[in-house]
């Protein structure tokens, strides 16, 4: 299966990427960008072909090493 | 003093800590490899900067699973002294053995130029060759050294006397507060960002980080 | 390219090859050649591996001298530096990928300017980068300057080697074809060099580093092709950096290079595999056969073509001791990075390529190397500029001065810099923009490297001859400010179609030039690159070639780092210039920046003078007798004063110039050969230099916190801070 | 409207983080863990109430200066 985890700092947490990006956005001219959060993705083929155990293991990556809980969230998808 | 040198792949500023605690305490550290799973008898370890894995997940993150860092959480949870810099203070946010992360400079620019940095306390073992107040100047040389917590953590912080350094000119990264160092409850394990071991040699422009180096090796002399 | 497409001429032609040069090819063969042939050819003939334009020119530099060690044709120069050291550096450009991909390309040049160095047997200790972009109206510059600076700055942070100099240029001529030339220094023990050339028949050949992907299949000759709008076309070839890898090749490499395990070795450049594995066996006169089935890969179904031609990074090539491999392994596996045995050494002379039991490519060696193309391509002669005569002074000194230290040639480059890590390994005597060289000492010793880029790009345009020989003469009046004795150079050749008469008269007579003053300096050249078709086709067809940029990386030492000074100016010191002033305007940045000319003759060189001036003002520092050193360069006197002054913090009192040169010749004029020394005593420096047959004249006092002209009018220092410190962060605001 | 754009490098570009990733869940006991790709996730709050146009406008964004297009591809995906 493929997982795909999408990782973003907790609201309230500074995101300078994400400010930057919103700042480069305007200068561009999109003048109708409010908040922007930058996050990272990361997508995993994973030998295991139940979706349910897949999310699950997904899960556990994500909060032993692909997301640092003092600062992000994440969120686990089976993508296919 | 005995002191160890953990080295992670991609750890790139061993050499230059090697020196700096050579000059002070006249005995070369050892190296440690990240794959040990037991440290030899010491008085220090040292977690020193570079870009482990590359820092390609988050600074420190995967050097904070390496198999030497469960020797490294019984050294400390025993009292052991741990001084992390720059990519060590990365990875000892990253496994939690000090509070708070480090993200990307407010800037989204590498930096890498001399900061002042004021002491703000100096009865701890990383400091006592300095007294509270005094300025002293250390290159710093990061992308991700913007310090933050959440509020109540930093109030935490400031309350218990657990900031070791800040940055005395504002902060250049973005730091919360100006932190460019901090200390766990018992004050044996330092986290920071700007680099004294790289200003220990008049030659190289200075020895205004040595009083770091001077007081550990004087603490520890036997 | 399927392996469906019939192979002939017309595709040899799309792969880079004349002709004439097929025609050879079939010549050779006696055969048609296959797909993976052809692409063997093609890259390995190609500009980039060939040097076919270029060869006969590069022969007439002189590369000896008593001190060289190795020479041009090994992956690096090696000089001896003494205490049983020897110093190994190159410069390399990566400017067609630069283009393309500003960040990815400034990074995978600094990485395998890395390579070329420590498969050699060299810990790299530091970085330079000479770096010329388009003009600063142009949008797209902004974005080419903050893709390469971050570039630079995040492969060699990354590995940790300090990045401790460089320069940099703007002119319109780098519009769409910027150049990044990126050089390192590594030390070795003298007697524990590693060469490339393969020996042993039956030794096992080793690949180790990244996996191999389809990569920038093709670079070696995209990198001998002019730009066009097809450019974008090639964009999938685009190669990432991976310093990560990069620094664990460099542990495991310099590890295994403890051991006696290694007989040769050789980092996968342009043309990676093909051109690795042809030159080891070539220059060891010995065959190799390859079995591709061993090769690591990062992705399936790859072809024995791609595979040969892959510019994959963060790779390198071995040929060890049969009873070592087995501990090769070991470290390599120690390090996590990818080791296979992928063929073996023959006596065959042939290379012979297998994939999946098929022979993919069988070619006699000595054949593919000695029928190389070599072209003796025309030259045509540039005019000789018109003589400048007498100009105005529109704005006066203090105008002139303010507007210079600001221009973007001239203003401070610490936004760059500040990017750059200089201090990692702990062994940076001086920064940036600290000294004229920058100075790095050598781990476990008292000697110092200095190191500096150097070009004159406008120069060497209006007179090819004299700007190669001022380049070399630049860079070793840097070397020479901060106390060392310059040992040798390694050059980067950067300029348009060699198709192009003019463009072979400026190459034929910059390299002219570079041989006297190498010789008139005993400063030989020990490496370098070519990087030709350096043109940008406009939309309608016409072709606009770069500047002429022979850029040179100079390397001195010094027995004792400590010796080593800067240029920052220290208070209550007499200011004493030495040399001749004639006030030479022509091609000055004054006369562009101030009247818009980029006109006249070059100032000229005298090599027995600067040879003289160099060797006292060196005798003088390494005496103790020099607080601070600066060479005068671009923009003259009194840019170089404020440079020192401003650099010190520290103010000056200047006295009335010298009669009978113009006031803004005299305070602008690029004269070469000089040299600004802050001493105790000026009266007597000035009286020691005559008897030496140097001319000198005290110019001020140090003191204060301005810079005072002799008509009186003061320049605070923060004036001056501010007029040269706004260009680059106001180019790069967001 | 909420609009995500998920930026990841295109098919046979090497990702340096990627494959330090998946070494590191590997060393972590992931022993399931196949090819891993890291990329980049941007959510930004539009000023634009009509879906179509906000996907629009991200992909205008996406390719103006959200994705390097010389070694990325990426996909707007409206969110709310
Ligand atoms: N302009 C030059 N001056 C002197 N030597 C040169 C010059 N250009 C190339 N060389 C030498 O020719 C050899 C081949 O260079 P190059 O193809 O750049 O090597 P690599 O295989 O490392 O990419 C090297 O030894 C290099 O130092
Ligand atoms: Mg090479």
């Amino acid at each position: 299966m493929r997982v795909r985890l999408t990782v973003m700092l907790k609201d309230g947490v500074l995101d300078p990427p994400g400010k930057a990006i919103g700042h480069a956005l305007h200068m561009l001219g999109f003048g109708n960008v409010g908040e922007v959060r930058a996050g990272r993705v990361i997508e995993l083929e994973l030998d295991e072909a139940d979706p349910a155990r897949a999310r699950a293991q997904g899960d556990e990556m994500g909060a032993r090493l692909l997301a640092n809980m003092v600062i992000e969230t994440f969120t686990t998808e089976v993508v296919g | 003093m005995k002191a160890g040198i953990v080295v992670f792949p991609g750890t790139n500023r061993e050499r230059d800590m090697a020196i700096a605690l050579a000059g002070s305490t006249g005995r070369r550290p050892v190296l440690l490899w990240h794959r040990e799973t037991e440290l030899p008898e010491l008085d220090l370890v040292v977690l020193p900067g570079g870009f482990s894995h590359g820092d390609y997940l988050r600074s420190g993150a995967m050097a904070a699973h390496a198999p030497i860092m469960a020797a490294i959480r019984g050294f400390a949870a025993a009292g052991g002294h741990v001084l992390g810099v720059c990519n060590g203070f990365q990875i000892l946010t990253e496994a939690q053995l000090l509070p708070g992360a480090l993200l990307r400079n407010a800037g989204m620019r590498f930096l890498s130029h001399d900061c002042t940095l004021r002491v703000e306390r100096g009865d701890t073992a990383f400091t006592r060759h300095w007294r509270p107040g005094d300025l002293f100047r250390a290159p710093l040389a990061h992308g991700d050294g913007n310090y933050i917590a959440d509020a109540g953590t930093l109030d935490r912080l400031e309350g218990e006397g657990l900031v070791a350094f800040r940055y005395a000119d504002g902060s250049p990264n973005g730091s919360a507060r100006g932190i460019a160092g901090v200390l766990s409850p018992n004050l044996r394990i330092c986290g920071l960002m700007p680099h004294p071991e790289d200003l220990v040699d008049p030659l190289m422009g200075g020895i205004d980080g040595r009083p770091l180096f001077d007081g550990l090796a004087e603490l520890f002399a036997a | 390219m399927s392996g469906t497409r019939t192979i002939g001429p017309e595709l040899a032609r799309e792969f880079g090859l004349t002709a004439n040069e097929y025609g050879t090819l079939l010549g050779i063969m006696a055969r048609d050649p296959s797909l993976t042939e052809l692409g063997i050819f093609s890259v390995m003939w190609s500009e980039h591996c060939s040097y076919k334009s270029s060869r006969v020119w590069l022969r007439t530099l002189p590369s000896e001298a008593p001190w060289v060690i190795h020479g041009p044709g090994e992956n690096a120069g090696v000089v001896d530096i003494g205490d049983g050291l020897a110093a190994i550096f190159k410069m390399e450009s990566h400017n067609h990928p630069s283009f393309i991909e500003p960040y990815q390309g400034a990074a995978t040049g600094v990485g395998g300017i890395l390579r070329d160095v420590f498969t050699m047997g060299a810990r790299p200790i530091a970085n330079l980068n000479a770096l010329r972009f388009g003009s600063t109206d142009n949008p797209v510059t902004r974005r080419i300057v903050d893709g390469v600076v971050r570039g630079i700055g995040g492969y060699g942070n990354c590995v940790g080697v300090p990045t401790v100099g460089g320069e940099i240029n703007f002119h319109p001529a780098y519009d769409g074809n910027p150049l990044v030339n990126a050089m390192t220094v590594g030390v070795a023990r003298r007697d524990r060099i590693f060469l490339s050339a393969a020996a042993g028949i039956g030794n096992p050949v080793v690949y180790v580093g990244s996996a191999t992907g389809r990569d920038g299949i093709h670079g070696a000759t995209m990198a001998s092709a002019e730009f066009d709008e097809t450019a974008a076309a090639r964009r999938p070839t685009v190669q990432v950096g991976d310093p990560f890898t990069e620094k664990l090749l460099i542990e495991a490499c310099l590890e295994l290079m403890a051991t006696d395990a290694i007989v040769a070795i050789q980092d996968m450049g342009a043309a990676g595999l093909t051109s690795s594995s042809v030159e080891m066996a070539g220059r060891g006169g010995v065959g190799i056969e390859l079995d591709l089935d061993h090769v690591p890969q990062r992705e399936t179904g790859m072809t024995a073509y791609e595979m040969m031609l892959s510019e994959s990074q963060e790779r390198m090539l071995m040929v060890l001791r049969p009873d070592r491999t087995e501990l090769a392994r070991a470290v390599f596996e120690k390090w996590e990075l990818d080791f296979a045995v992928i063929g073996h050494l023959t006596d065959t002379g042939r290379i012979v390529v297998r994939h999946q039991g098929r022979v993919e490519a069988d070619i006699a060696l000595a054949p593919l190397a000695d029928a190389a193309p070599l072209y003796h391509r025309p030259t045509a002669p540039s005019p000789a500029p018109e003589p400048l005569g007498s100009v105005p002074d529109p704005v006066g000194i203090e105008a002139a001065l303010i507007w210079l230290i600001g221009c973007p040639d001239i203003a401070s480059r610490a936004w760059v810099w500040d990017q750059y890590d200089s201090t990692v390994g702990g062994q940076t005597v001086r920064r940036p923009g600290a000294a004229d060289a920058a100075v790095v000492r050598i781990p476990d010793s008292r000697i110092g490297l200095a190191l500096t880029t150097d070009c004159t790009p406008r120069y060497v345009a209006a007179d090819a001859r004299l700007g190669g020989a001022q380049a070399v003469a630049e860079a070793w009046r840097n070397l020479t400010a901060v106390g060392a004795r310059p040992l040798a150079i390694t050059d980067n050749l950067n300029f348009g179609s060699p198709e192009k008469p003019e463009v072979m008269g400026q190459f034929a007579d910059a390299i002219a030039g570079m041989g006297e003053a190498c010789r008139a300096l005993d400063f030989p050249v020990v490496s370098g690159n070519v990087s030709l078709y350096n043109e940008t086709r406009a939309p309608d067809g016409t072709s606009r070639s770069i500047l002429p940029t022979p850029a040179i990386g100079g390397l001195g030492v010094l027995n004792d780092a400590a010796q080593a000074v800067g240029l920052a100016l220290p208070s209550d010191h007499d200011l004493v210039l030495l040399g001749r002033t004639e006030g030479a305007l022509g091609q000055s940045l004054w006369l562009r920046e101030i009247l818009g000319r980029e006109a006249g003759s070059p100032p000229p060189l005298d090599l027995v003078a600067e040879r003289r001036t160099g060797d006292f003002v060196r005798g003088r520092i390494l005496a103790g007798t020099v607080a601070a050193c600066h060479d005068l360069s671009d923009g003259g006197l009194l840019v170089a004063v404020a440079e020192m002054a401003m650099a010190g913090s520290m103010g000056v009192r200047l006295d009335v110039p010298q009669s009978g040169v113009s006031p803004q010749a005299y305070w602008f004029g690029e004269d070469q050969g000089r040299y600004l020394l802050a001493v105790a005593d000026g009266a007597a420096m000035v009286e020691a230099a005559r008897r030496a047959g140097i001319e000198g004249r005290v110019l001020g006092r140090s003191g204060g916190d301005g810079l005072t002209l002799p008509s009186g009018a003061t320049i605070s220092l923060a004036r001056l801070n501010q007029a040269h410190g706004a260009f680059f962060p106001a180019l790069m605001a967001d």
